[in-house]
């Protein structure tokens, strides 16, 4: 099971801040993930269409191209504004 | 083999409490063995809405973050700068949650023999920590409120730092 | 007419007794304004001699100045940073008289809205004390005592402000 | 009468702290002036010839063509070294 995290105006516009997810055996990347999620509304378009919603695997930055085996935690976020 | 065959003490901390700048100055100036430098940097909650708002509204900003991945970032930030200044102590506390105006957001204090690495050092860190540390900010400010955009010259002050690696 | 309409607050101190980066701290915050940064720069006695010295001897330095001169020098210093950057509250204090290793030397404490005014600020303030404000430094190590020299990197430090100008 | 200060090494190599001078009509500049104190032996042979010596003339930082009327604080001293 892959463990997905949505944090700040991501997870407000998913409606959701975590879920386990399944994935299909045809999801080996993120961009796979994303697409993958995107079917689900149009909310959940953005994590596709938007360059600015960055990616975490196992909670490293991570591009696009990533594989995912299945059982990673995936983090989806906006660019980061602390300090 | 580094140059800074010495690690540095390296604290780091997340949390929801407010920090004692005193403290933590004390504690980098305890864990130096032989420091002629330090350097203490703290950001501030600042009140945008000055002047813009009816009386009684009160902004705040609220800060939300990726535990697990936080710490991890901020350790990845510090370790960097330890490979590339001769650093005796390092200190980052970050705070989340809801703060008000004037309250302290962020602490990196950073000890060396040397002037410039500690200047150098804090200013690496908060660079990359504005870019690379998985923080968000909300500002709400009366009935609205919205996530802080990231700033160009943030990343504009982090990239400097790769272009004489 | 310069960009920085408010003058910062400007507090400058050449004293023998310790100084406490606190208490400093917290006035540089009250009389900010509205700051989003603050940098405290702390400089402090190296022990120079470490493992060179027979037991019991002390290493001590002390620090001569220019009373008159010196004050006006590090007003000047903190004048020319406020017109530089957009500063709130500039507090420097340099300690005079005889020290131990450990021993805190000088603080330059810098306020802004931004934090690369206040880095940059008090690093400017650090290089041009280093190299114009009427300090000597003299180390003493048991029978052994000589004037500190002056450093060609606090020249090249304090250099690099003007060729920007 | 010119108020000559001298400190640190400078200080302990003339073996005085401070004096007052009255200075000849003939000394117009801190050139003439360091030339007047070099004729007093060795030790004040190195005002003139040591260029690492600075000079300020009313606690402001001057080079060695700056005038002096003879009622001036004229200060001597090695490079500063404070911080």
């Amino acid at each position: 099971m892959l463990n997905i995290q949505y944090f700040a105006s991501i997870r407000e516009a998913v409606g959701q801040s975590s879920e386990q997810l399944l994935i299909p055996e045809s999801v080996r990347t993120v961009a796979d993930l994303v697409h993958h999620l995107a079917q689900r509304g149009q909310a959940w378009q953005q994590l596709d269409d938007n360059t600015q919603v960055l990616i975490a695997v196992n909670q490293q930055v991570a591009d696009r191209s990533a594989l995912l085996h299945g059982d990673e935690e995936v983090a989806f976020f906006p660019p980061m504004t602390g300090g | 083999m580094s140059e800074n065959a010495q690690q540095p003490h390296l604290h780091i901390s997340v949390q929801t409490n407010d920090f004692d700048l005193a403290a933590e100055y004390g504690l980098a100036r305890q864990q130096s063995v032989n420091p002629g430098a330090i350097v203490c940097f703290s950001g501030l909650v600042r009140d945008v809405t000055q002047g813009q708002m009816h009386t009684g509204e009160q902004q705040t900003l609220t800060l939300e973050h990726y535990p697990g991945m936080t710490e991890q970032a901020l350790t990845t930030i510090a370790q960097k700068a330890a490979v590339r200044w001769p650093l005796q102590a390092i200190r980052i506390i970050h705070r989340v949650g809801t703060l008000l105006p004037t309250d302290q957001i962020v602490l990196v204090v950073t000890s060396s023999a040397h002037r410039s690495a500690a200047f150098e050092a804090a200013e690496f860190i908060m660079d990359y920590l504005k870019t690379s540390a998985p923080f968000w900010k909300k500002q709400v400010a009366g009935a609205h409120s919205e996530w802080v955009a990231s700033r160009e010259s943030d990343y504009r002050a982090a990239e400097r730092w790769t272009s004489v690696d």
